[in-house]
């Protein structure tokens, strides 16, 4: 997919965004429902889902006891008998207390039982630092869950990216997993309106260029295109590509755009080592070797769990700075 | 100690009501059972029996691949409790759950040929013994994972409910899984929506091989169904007629909108954690397993049949055989069925959009 | 609805006793209490109250980072369990820990600086507010994760079995945390290995803005004891010295190996989950809040005290005021102590080989 | 490390190597105990513990309910206050159970306190396919626990890694987590009576050789050796590299490795996309680009759950042939 789709022309927050589409496909299909703590009455700690409770019901917005598996389980039994559920889990990092559910039953059911099984749940959640909410409540585990046959994941990285995936993930047959990021919630931009969907699996090329690709996800999209805007000052074009879903991952469209520029880095939020970059790094080398005049960059946070300090979190979050450093590393060692 | 109220005595069906629960008492007259009934019951364990029997055998005999949990010994449970539920009712099962299938109605030349890894299979091969599944008879599958199930299955009453159907979704569970989180939750979960769900523990006196008195310190897991506001009901599980009253007034409960209801039944399982062998093992006496099969639930029911005239020794015996000669027909075409194709590995991971499935 | 029975009468410590448990009724006339302890309980309780209206101060103006839970109304949970413990013995806390912590007698400066983010933090600055810990004193750590203590303090308290002490373990916990299958784990190993725990559940009526009776269907979240085989015990929890008196026998129930007692104190939270703001908020009446500050424990206490002639008001105010100078010195330290330095990032991540931590 | 450190002449299976290991290290040291399911009485399902508890009692080796969370809390609230817990969690995949125990409380505890708790945890558990167990029962996640900051991470080739590295965890003050593979438990090789480590974080030159290198792990490095045979047939002098510990990663032994051969492969049973094998090459593309002759490729399960039918099974489990088949692509490809 390329810039060429162009966004109508109303600004929306990306909470917004977000809340218009679960609002969007609960007015169209019955079968749709949304499940999680606080999401009902209090319209979410995130206020995704205010307003819903009001036009559809307590039936259809259901606030949850605090338990996860139990939510979870509840989200897979109805999608396996015919309701198209959205399951909020508040924080990503708590999904570590439904991790069975999520990995051993959402993602296998449909194979074991030779695939007749048919579980259109998507399950939402909130993810990244910045926040000043210390490691319990900030991580970025995207990886864990592209490791997993069975599973969509997808991370958007502003509000059309939001409400188009959303409407995707939850028109889809399969489990979608839609990664949000918290530090991007205030974030505005145009939003269409009515009802849209961005496909699954086709990356996007945000920031066309011929030097330097830069493959980005979430909340680092935006602080790719300002790194792209200071390495513009020293004369160099950098594509940004955003891949939106990153399983499946299109891996056409970012090698393609490889063969291009010749160079690439990957940046992500998610701590680097075993962070989802890795495999994009293999894929590339493996895909455009011959075409590569640099190995393949990534910037991630570092190895250590996110520190509450904001001294301390400030220095490990990754931004544009750090991204444009890399990219000017990567060149200065190329041979 | 397991003989201390052993069901060898056995058991009256108790209600442990809870504050706040609409639970009638224990006494089930109320329901009333006609022959067809028990002859239904009897069949549903006849050829469970006769099922799981045959099945470890060939796993024995290394023809099964994998590892196989045979229900043997507690057929009065999941006959007693399906023979109450239509094909629009759910069951949520565990790795022992054969025995789950076939009292639902599952076919046993699909299931045969899971066991054996066959194209036939009703999961491809995909999933064998313990992923054993039949969604259009509501049966959501056994699980490797134990306490899977509870937390499945609120999420199918939840949707009958959403749907405003009168269904009812039964989960079956061990004395073991009584002790994961997921039953906490589930049991909650279901309580506070009033969803009708019916949990029925099958309390075999162990988790794999160490005994209930080592894994909890309460002896019978319904004193658990207060804590959630649920009616907890303790059943003789060797008796499948006691099992099926406890169950038909616990799933009528469910289907008006009071609630859900754990429901414990006390059973033995015969044969081994996996496997046929169930004598000579290091975690129990042989003494106690011979003086659990003097209540074979079988036997029991058998005798009771004919001294009420409805089935004789000879019927029991015709129908057994019958139902041996379908299952070696399931085990033959089973046996004579295809493997699945290599290429079919990566096939029914996602479901592709506008396919049937 | 929460006010049926709501503490404005206030509670008698009530026990529900469990199969086989040795639980002792609720009559606590056997504890005497003594006018020092009665002053230690007062204390703890004023300084949690004064350390937290004022951190809370410092948060709404941002001069705080993060997100704090606050503790006020609950105060004479903490103070009266607290007061029975010693520096062995062990607490697993919760995202609302900084009372917990004043109540072991936690440094007040380090705490500030813990909020603040600084290296002279309990944490060095790296866990803030929900991750505050002093190990030294047995606090095992705030926590971020709902339900993550119950597991933990087992743990503890299998440490201290094993070791052969008469240290205990107790573990904070909300109405809402009583919902995660990891409070159920815990309580079913506890009471089947005997553990020396208490497991102190602080009902507030919600979990973050879900009232109790949304989120679960029973009223008395101690009437899960009996499903673990272990008593459950109801306590006003706003009164310090009921509580006091029924940690004081769950207490030493543990200590003398006798098992795990649940004991659930009815309180109140008076701010909003997060911050200060307490009233005009949508999940509950202004008129709640009001009613439930009719009783403040720190009130109810001190009405006490000066009835018996033990701390008259003027003692009172004067030992506020000292506390609140106290306080205003910790948050100086803290104002004026540095931020941890970039590179201690990467630091205490893996104890070094040979290192003394 | 190289192949100097010669081993003993007795003969151990694996299972009892892993065995032994837990005897001598709970002979040695007071506060090690194991707890787990049926670890006790019956010595674990797959006979590791057997034996313990008639030397040991019941108090140091503890049959414990199905409580995954239960037990995790139980190992890191005892090694909080001064204990050194080993806990067994029957099969890898049964990790997602108590997921939040390990990912978010035993890796982050030290991190989050500032330094002040000493964790000397170890988790063991068995992980691998091929054993016809389906989904749930056959799963290879290291990758998962690699990108955890707070974990160490060891995966045993062979009888001799499994002591040696079960000791090294044991003594080591942190969080390690050990994962066994079921199909190797009755592999028989060498292993030294008396107590010995192997160091963690140090990779081993299985084979040296000067052509190719791959990195391979757990079962994978038998599958290689005998890849490394097939392919010497060519006349080809593959080096095979057994990293023992996943995290943290030899990466200095691995790139000396590549710059010397110019050409590498990662081997794992665990699916392909996301695997650790992902990282590895992205950092040996990063360290050794300028060395490299071919990009660096990886063996690993295809990207589905793991199927029941032992066809398919066979299908799906990576071996010698497909690594030299690999191996013979990645030369053929090569510019
Ligand atoms: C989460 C999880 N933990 C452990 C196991 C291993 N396991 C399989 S069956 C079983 C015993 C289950 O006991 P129970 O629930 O009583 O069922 P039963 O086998 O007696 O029918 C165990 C521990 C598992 N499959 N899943
Ligand atoms: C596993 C998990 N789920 C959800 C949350 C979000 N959360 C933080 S506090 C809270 C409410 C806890 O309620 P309760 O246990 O009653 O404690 P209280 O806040 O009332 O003191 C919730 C849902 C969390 N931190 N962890
Ligand atoms: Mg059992
Ligand atoms: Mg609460």
């Amino acid at each position: 997919m390329t810039t060429s789709e162009a966004p109508a022309a109303r600004q929306l927050s990306y909470v917004a965004a977000v809340g218009e589409a679960f609002a969007q496909l609960m007015r169209e299909d019955q079968r749709v429902f949304i499940a999680g703590e606080d999401v009902s009455l209090y319209g979410s700690v995130f206020g995704v889902t205010r307003g819903l409770l009001a036009e559809f019901g307590p039936e259809r917005v259901l606030d949850t006891p605090i338990s996860e598996s139990g939510i979870m389980g509840l989200g897979l039994g109805a999608a396996a008998t015919g309701l198209r559920p959205i399951i909020d889990i508040m924080f990503m990092d708590f999904l570590g207390v439904c991790m069975d559910e999520v990995v051993n039953q959402v993602a296998k059911m449909k194979y074991m039982f030779g695939g007749k099984a048919r579980l259109p749940l998507t399950i939402h959640t909130m993810a990244g630092a910045g926040a000043n909410m210390a490691a319990q409540h900030s991580q970025s585990l995207e990886a864990w869950f592209c490791h997993v046959p069975g599973l969509k994941v997808v991370m958007p990285s502003g509000p059309y990216e939001a409400k188009g995936l959303m409407v995707a993930a939850v028109h889809d047959d399969n489990p979608v997993l839609v990664i949000n990021t918290k530090t991007l919630l205030g974030m505005r931009a145009a939003v269409p309106e009515e009802l849209y969907e961005i496909p699954l699996g086709q990356a996007h090329i945000v920031r066309p260029g011929t030097n330097f690709t830069i493959v980005a996800i979430g909340r680092m999209v935006g602080e790719s295109l300002k790194a792209a805007e200071m390495l513009a000052a020293d004369g160099l074009d950098v594509e940004v590509i955003d891949p939106r879903t990153l399983q499946p991952f299109d891996t056409e469209t970012v090698v393609g755009s490889v063969r291009r520029t010749h160079r690439a880095l990957i940046a992500h939020e998610a701590v680097r080592f075993g962070g989802i970059g890795a495999e994009f790094a293999a894929q590339i080398q493996e895909e455009a070797f011959d075409y590569l005049d640099a190995p393949v960059g990534r910037v991630g946070a570092p190895f250590s769990p996110v520190p509450f300090s904001p001294v301390l979190e400030k220095e490990y979050v990754p931004n544009a700075e750090r991204i444009a450093a890399e990219v000017r590393r990567i060149l200065g060692k190329q041979v | 100690m397991i003989f201390d109220d052993s069901p060898t005595g056995g058991y009256r069906s108790r209600t442990i009501t809870s504050p706040g629960s609409d639970a009638r008492s224990g006494e089930v007259g109320c329901v009333d059972i006609n022959r067809e009934t028990l002859l239904d019951i009897h069949r549903r364990m006849v050829r469970i029996r006769v099922f799981e029997e045959e099945a470890g055998k060939l796993m024995e005999s290394g023809k099964i691949p994998g590892a196989l949990h045979l229900y043997v010994g507690e057929e009065a449970v999941a006959a007693g409790v399906m023979v109450n539920l239509s094909d629009q009712d759910k069951i949520t099962s565990t790795h022992r759950g054969h025995g789950h299938l076939v009292a639902k109605g599952g076919d046993l030349k699909k299931m045969y040929a899971e066991l054996f890894g066959r194209a036939t299979g009703y999961c491809k091969g995909k999933g064998g013994s313990m992923h054993i599944s039949d969604l259009d008879l509501g049966m959501l599958g056994a699980n490797g994972i134990v306490g899977a199930g509870p937390v499945i299955a609120i999420g199918a009453a939840f949707s009958d409910k959403y749907r405003h159907t009168d269904n009812v979704t039964c989960c079956f569970f061990g004395d073991g899984a009584s002790n994961e989180g997921t039953f906490h939750e589930a049991a909650n979960m279901a309580a506070l929506y009033k969803l009708p769900v019916v949990f029925v523990c099958e309390n075999n006196g162990f988790g794999e091989f160490t005994r209930q008195e080592r894994h909890q310190a309460v002896h019978d897991i319904a004193d658990r169904a207060a804590g959630y506001g649920m009616p907890g009901v303790v059943v003789d599980g060797m008796d499948a007629v006691a099992v099926y009253e406890a169950a038909a007034e616990a799933i009528a409960r469910a289907r008006r909108g009071a609630g859900p209801t754990l429901l414990e039944c006390k059973t033995y399982r015969y044969f081994d954690h996996v496997g046929v062998r169930g004598m000579g093992v290091v975690y129990r006496e042989d003494s106690e397993v011979l003086e659990w099969r003097k209540r074979d639930p079988i036997a029991l029911m058998e005798a009771a049949l004919a001294e009420q005239g409805i089935l004789s020794a000879e019927q029991a015996t015709a129908f057994r055989d019958s139902t041996l000669a379908e299952v070696r027909e399931a085990i033959t075409f089973a046996e004579e069925s295809p493997f699945p194709s290599p290429d079919a590995l990566l096939e029914d991971i996602y479901t592709l959009a506008g396919s049937e499935t």
